[in-house]
């Protein structure tokens, strides 16, 4: 299917200069951006790879939540002074040396070693693609990963604690509208008659 | 639909058939979609014109019926102004990311049993991926704007939209349950017959939670803070002018429609008719009104876009803690508890799943 | 169904908890120590009690491959319970920071550290990490008033995400080579020694070292040490050590057993690293809390060889010496702890002038505590570092040894140093009277005492660990 | 199934030829003078002092965060309403004590303050 390979190439393109700009933006709003994308284009590969539900989710979770949050605090930030102080450069060749050294491991792994990745049966051929993708992955999630996913429950509820343990700064001297005290008042409390002596002259 | 296509583009080599069919499905969806976003304005303006006790837009055509394509005209020979300070390129953007998202919606959406130009499996996931793709739009256009009150709108509404989608997406997750799909296709097979089996009954609460985040995302009246006139002119998109605006407008409109039928086709049985399995009409000459169709699509919408309208004419803007305050204190709890409910209901058997 | 749930009471007493101990801080407006306290230190008394009897359990695997209950598991548990109730005790109220989500995120991390204890599956075992990496970053941000205590968090969130990303790129390597992440399975289907897995196990040591703060991964550990607040401080100094050598068992014993030659000599690497640099660097330091943190990088070095000896003898000694470890770094915060009050934190060597004469009993259990730390008899840490030399010097390796003594000579000097603060240095600037309750000073007093019995009589201790780890079958 | 896909490819596609087209258009048409005083940003008539992009308060990251946690909620929500019919009970008593968990959670938020808006 040569089609599909052309798309595979289009996207891990896009992938490619989209994380190489997340780097090398100089205005952070622009790399977030980017990072934008190269969730959108990797979620794009995910589906070639015929995982439906994890590609349609890092859309969900990434771009529709998480990168939210990263531009709320990316926008926030004085843009000027960032450029300025960009120390890109600094770190620069010991990342460039890491990433040699990943990519040099992966280039070893597929290139010399592919031959013993045909032991690890494809998993296409396994799924039963009468029942859908994500009924496949809660059938499994449920039952067979069912401690795991209760962990992940608590590891959402410790997120939450820590999050507004961090952030949440109670400002003194606000008023709230409490709107059970509004619905409740009684107007005998509020209101007043009172008889005024009219003025004699 | 398909059939008509492909025989009609057969003297194209086979293998563009693929491509073929599909785009020109997309461009009759998109033209539908451009003209309905065109008339709504249009019907807007003369509902609520009707509800004030106004005449609304009369002049242009018949009965002011060629309004709209006045507006469009006036506003693609405007100038678009791009203010000195803002950021050039994510400037034109910016509507650019509002109006892909409310079209490529509409890619999963069956509008009858055979027309739909993407039928996927996980088509409720797509949506609401999408549907949280489009707070970019407004993000973008108020920062790459450099103006304070695009700024301000922006950073109203991206907090405003998120509230929302988590009531949205849990009221979907009741939909899944009681639909037993992420398919719309199967979801409107799942409630077929009469009004007394669509999934608004028994899901009651979840439609009315969605119907209302729906217009909360949509930054509809009467949560329109984004772009509330009084306090902050016109929000995220204070600084566009002319045809970058009306990327916008036309975004917001078919985000509209958008909901309006997700509405219809969720909870209130999309295409199928009010009366099917109706004992009464059984074998009348009245029997054609049982036969699923699309027109009755269009009349649930039609409600839907009315109620759209008519909200807007009776309520004042909510005030920005009293918007936060309903999405994340009243629709949440009441779209979990119900998925509690229902699970409940499922675990009794009583309902419209069923149990394998 | 009652068979399933047996295992992981623990973990359900924790969970429960957990919860219990959110709604309270929910519903309670200015939520009393007390009532934080009295829910946690009950949470994990019971969490203890219902894991002793568990420690004879057979060994079992259940939820599809993903939770084991072994001894090692049982025992690393019960240590890590113990651990934290005794931080828990010890800590003190404080205005400053909110002490009950202290409290809460504490029980948090414990439950991440029984997740790790007793993961069978690469998956749980990545879980539990980042539960205890969460709550940690928490923990060390919770000051939020102070500079020093966000820049330690933000130092130590960032290095945490990077080791825990390269640590999962190991597992994904293990995922694409193995197509399983099940760590029995894996250690039947690993066979041969390749390339590959060479890498992925390097990465996945990455993260183990991380954990452990071992150098070159160590920079995040004197930072938070002197940044966090003491309880703080004293909690990610002992609990987190225990699941990381948690860790360090499941994967490298449990999954990577056959292939020990690789990570043996990484792992050897790593503990001479950080004997030696530790120490050195230990040596300039005047703040206390972050001697504290080098001499820690130091006491890892020696843990990471008596493992690298790769024998059974080897990973006892290692354990025990943790063990101890664990117990002597808690006493020396917990003096710090107590000594602090709400106005002023002892943290400066210079701090400790004269302390003999103001609060004589608190001097003699850090005392103690220094001098256990250096190995002197009778003290706990000498056995601990006697049992690691020993199992050296029985793998052949006598000149590591003998480095590690020369280490612990120079490590001697700066826990003299203070030694000499405290009882030979004379100052006019008084300690103020600490504001410590009773209940803390009960508890410094037991766990200081508690170094001495050990030294005096360390079998239990010592059997304790042999039958953790020989309950193993792995293991040759 | 990945056939099913294409045509949303190709809706992406013509979505954004369709803005494109209408971004042009407007350029094209749109002719205009460009004053100094109509690129200003909007202002109420005075230059603005500085720049647009101020901070905010703490709140919005706030509620991005809780709103990523309560998004993974839903993404953990959706396989199971799906596959409701093959989990059985126990299943269903799993997302029970998973929503239970963060119910709690959503409790805590609550009582905090984190969720009222001042």
């Amino acid at each position: 299917m040569a089609f599909i390979e052309i798309i595979f190439y289009v996207f891990s393109s896009i992938l490619v200069l989209t994380s190489l700009g997340v780097i090398l933006f100089k205005n952070p709003v622009y790399s977030a951006i980017s990072l934008i994308l190269s969730f959108i284009t990797s979620a794009a590969l995910w589906l070639l790879l015929q995982a439906e539900f994890l590609a349609i989710v890092l859309i969900l979770v990434y771009v529709g939540a998480v990168m939210v949050l990263f531009l709320f605090v990316v926008m926030m930030l004085n843009i000027s002074d960032v450029i300025r102080t960009s120390r890109f450069n600094k770190i620069a060749p010991f990342a460039l040396f890491i990433g040699l050294i990943i990519v040099g491991e992966l280039i070893t792994l597929i290139w010399i070693r592919s031959d013993q990745f045909s032991m690890t049966s494809s998993p296409i051929s396994v799924l039963d693609t009468s029942v859908g993708n994500t009924t496949l992955l809660g059938t499994a999630l449920f039952t067979d990963y069912l401690y795991s996913f209760e962990i992940a429950g608590f590891i959402l509820l410790l997120a939450i604690v820590v999050s507004i343990s961090l952030t949440l700064r109670r400002r003194e001297g606000l008023k709230r509208q409490i709107v059970s005290e509004q619905v409740n008042i009684d107007p005998t409390k509020r209101m007043k008659l009172v008889d005024l002596k009219s003025e004699k002259n | 639909m398909d059939e008509f296509l492909t025989i009609l583009f057969d003297f194209l080599p086979p293998e563009s058939i693929r491509f073929v069919v599909p785009f020109m499905k997309i461009i009759i969806l998109l033209v539908a979609l451009i003209l309905g976003a065109a008339f709504l304005v249009f019907f807007e303006r003369k509902v609520i014109a009707f509800m004030h006790q106004r005449i609304g837009p009369n002049r242009v055509g018949p009965k002011g019926w060629f309004q709209s394509f006045a507006d469009v005209i006036k506003l693609f020979i405007k100038e678009v102004i791009v203010p000195s300070n803002a950021d050039r390129f994510l400037f034109l953007t910016a509507p650019l990311l509002s109006l892909i998202p409310a079209l490529a919606a509409w890619a999963v959406i069956p509008l009858n049993e055979t027309f739909i130009i993407a039928d996927i499996d996980a088509g409720i996931l797509y949506l609401l991926a999408l549907t949280s793709f489009s707070v970019y739009g407004v993000i973008l256009a108020g920062w790459a704007s450099n103006s304070k009150y695009a700024f301000l709108g922006a950073m109203r509404s991206a907090a405003q939209m998120v509230a929302y989608e988590i009531a949205m997406g849990f009221a979907l997750v009741g939909v899944l349950m009681a639909g037993g799909s992420l398919n719309l296709g199967d979801i409107v097979a799942a409630q077929s017959g009469g009004i007394l089996h669509w999934f608004w009954i028994p899901l009651f609460p979840l439609f009315f939670v969605y119907f209302i985040s729906g217009i909360a995302e949509t930054n509809r009246h009467p949560f329109d803070v984004a772009e509330g006139e009084s306090e902050i002119v016109a929000g995220f998109h204070v600084e566009y002018s002319g045809a970058a605006f009306a990327i916008f407008f036309l975004a917001e409109y078919v985000n509209m429609l958008l909901i309006a039928t997700l509405t219809s086709i969720m909870f209130l049985g999309g295409w199928e008719s009010f009366f099917a399995g109706s004992n009464y009409l059984m074998n009348t000459s009245l029997e054609f009104l049982m036969e699923p169709s699309i027109l009755w699509l269009a009349v649930k919408v039609s409600f839907f876009l009315f109620t759209f309208f008519w909200l807007r004419a009776s309520f004042p803007r909510y005030r920005y803690d009293q918007i936060m305050k309903l999405g994340w204190k009243v629709l949440i709890p009441i779209t979990i508890i119900w998925i509690g409910v229902e699970g409940v209901m499922f675990l009794a058997n009583v309902g419209p799943w069923k149990v394998a | 169904m009652i068979n399933i749930i047996k295992p992981i009471i623990p973990e359900l007493t924790l969970a429960a908890g957990i919860c219990l101990m959110v709604l309270v801080n929910s519903f309670i407006r200015t939520p009393h120590r007390s009532t934080s306290q009295i829910l946690a230190v009950l949470t994990l008394v019971i969490a203890t009690a219902t894991a002793v009897p568990l420690f004879n359990h057979d060994v079992e695997i259940l939820f599809n491959g993903q939770f084991i209950i072994d001894p090692l598991a049982i025992g690393l548990k019960i240590s890590a319970y113990v651990a934290v109730l005794l931080v828990v005790l010890s800590t003190t109220i404080n205005e400053k920071i909110n002490q009950s989500e202290i409290l809460l995120i504490e029980l948090f991390a414990t439950l991440g550290i029984s997740i790790i204890c007793s993961a069978a599956n690469l998956l749980t075992i990545y879980l539990g990490l980042e539960t205890l990496a969460l709550s940690l970053y928490g923990l060390v941000a919770a000051n939020k008033n102070s500079i020093e205590s966000t820049e330690a968090a933000m130092k130590f969130f960032i290095l945490g995400v990077i080791a825990s990303a390269i640590f999962l790129y190991g597992i994904s390597l293990i995922y694409g080579i193995y197509g399983t992440l099940n760590i029995n399975l894996l250690n039947v289907m690993i066979v041969n020694n390749t390339l590959e897995l060479k890498i992925a196990v390097g990465f996945i040591l990455c993260g183990i070292a991380f954990k452990f703060g071992a150098i070159p991964f160590h920079s995040w550990v004197p930072d938070t040490y002197q940044g966090a607040s003491t309880p703080v401080a004293l909690f990610i100094s002992t609990a987190p050590k225990i699941a990381a050598f948690a860790l360090l068992y499941r994967l490298l014993i449990d999954a990577f057993i056959s292939i020990s030659e690789t990570w043996v000599v990484m792992i050897y690497a790593l503990g001479m690293i950080s004997l030696i640099i530790g120490n050195l660097i230990a040596i300039s330091q005047n703040n206390f809390k972050r001697l504290l943190g080098y001499s820690a990088i130091g006491h890892i070095g020696f843990i990471f060889l008596g493992i690298a000896t790769g024998t059974k003898d080897g990973l006892e000694s290692s354990l025990f010496y943790l063990l101890i470890y664990v117990l002597m770094t808690m006493v020396a915060f917990m003096v710090i702890e107590v000594l602090s009050s709400k106005h002023r934190e002892v943290k400066l060597l210079k701090d400790f002038k004269d302390l003999n004469s103001s609060h004589p009993w608190l001097s003699l259990i850090m005392l103690f505590s220094m001098c256990s730390m250096i190995g002197i008899p009778p003290f706990a840490g000498f056995y601990a570092k006697w049992s690691v030399l020993s199992s050296l010097v029985e793998a052949n390796m006598v000149y590591t040894a003998i480095i590690a003594i020369l280490m612990t000579v120079v490590a001697a000097f700066y826990y003299l140093r203070v030694i000499w603060f405290i009882y030979f240095e004379k100052t006019n600037q008084e300690i103020g009277q600490p504001e410590s309750t009773i209940l803390q000073k009960a508890v410094v007093s037991f766990t200081g005492i508690a170094i001495l019995l050990i030294g005096l009589y360390p079998k239990p201790i010592l059997d304790f660990c042999r039958q953790i780890i020989s309950s193993n079958l792995l293991l040759d | 199934m990945l056939e099913n896909y294409l045509p949303i490819l190709i809706f992406l596609s013509v979505a954004l030829a369709l803005g494109l087209l209408m971004l042009s258009l407007g350029f094209l048409f749109g002719r205009g003078s460009k004053t100094e005083a109509k690129l200003s940003p909007y202002e109420c008539g005075f230059d603005p002092f500085e720049d647009a992009r101020i901070p905010f308060d703490v709140r919005y990251y706030l509620v991005a965060i809780l709103f990523i946690i309560f998004d993974l909620e839903i993404a953990f929500l959706f396989p199971w309403a799906v596959s409701l019919n093959k989990i059985g009970i126990a299943g269903i008593m799993a997302m029970g004590i998973f929503l239970l968990v963060l119910v709690i959670g959503f409790i805590y938020e609550w009582k905090k303050g984190a969720l009222e808006w001042d």
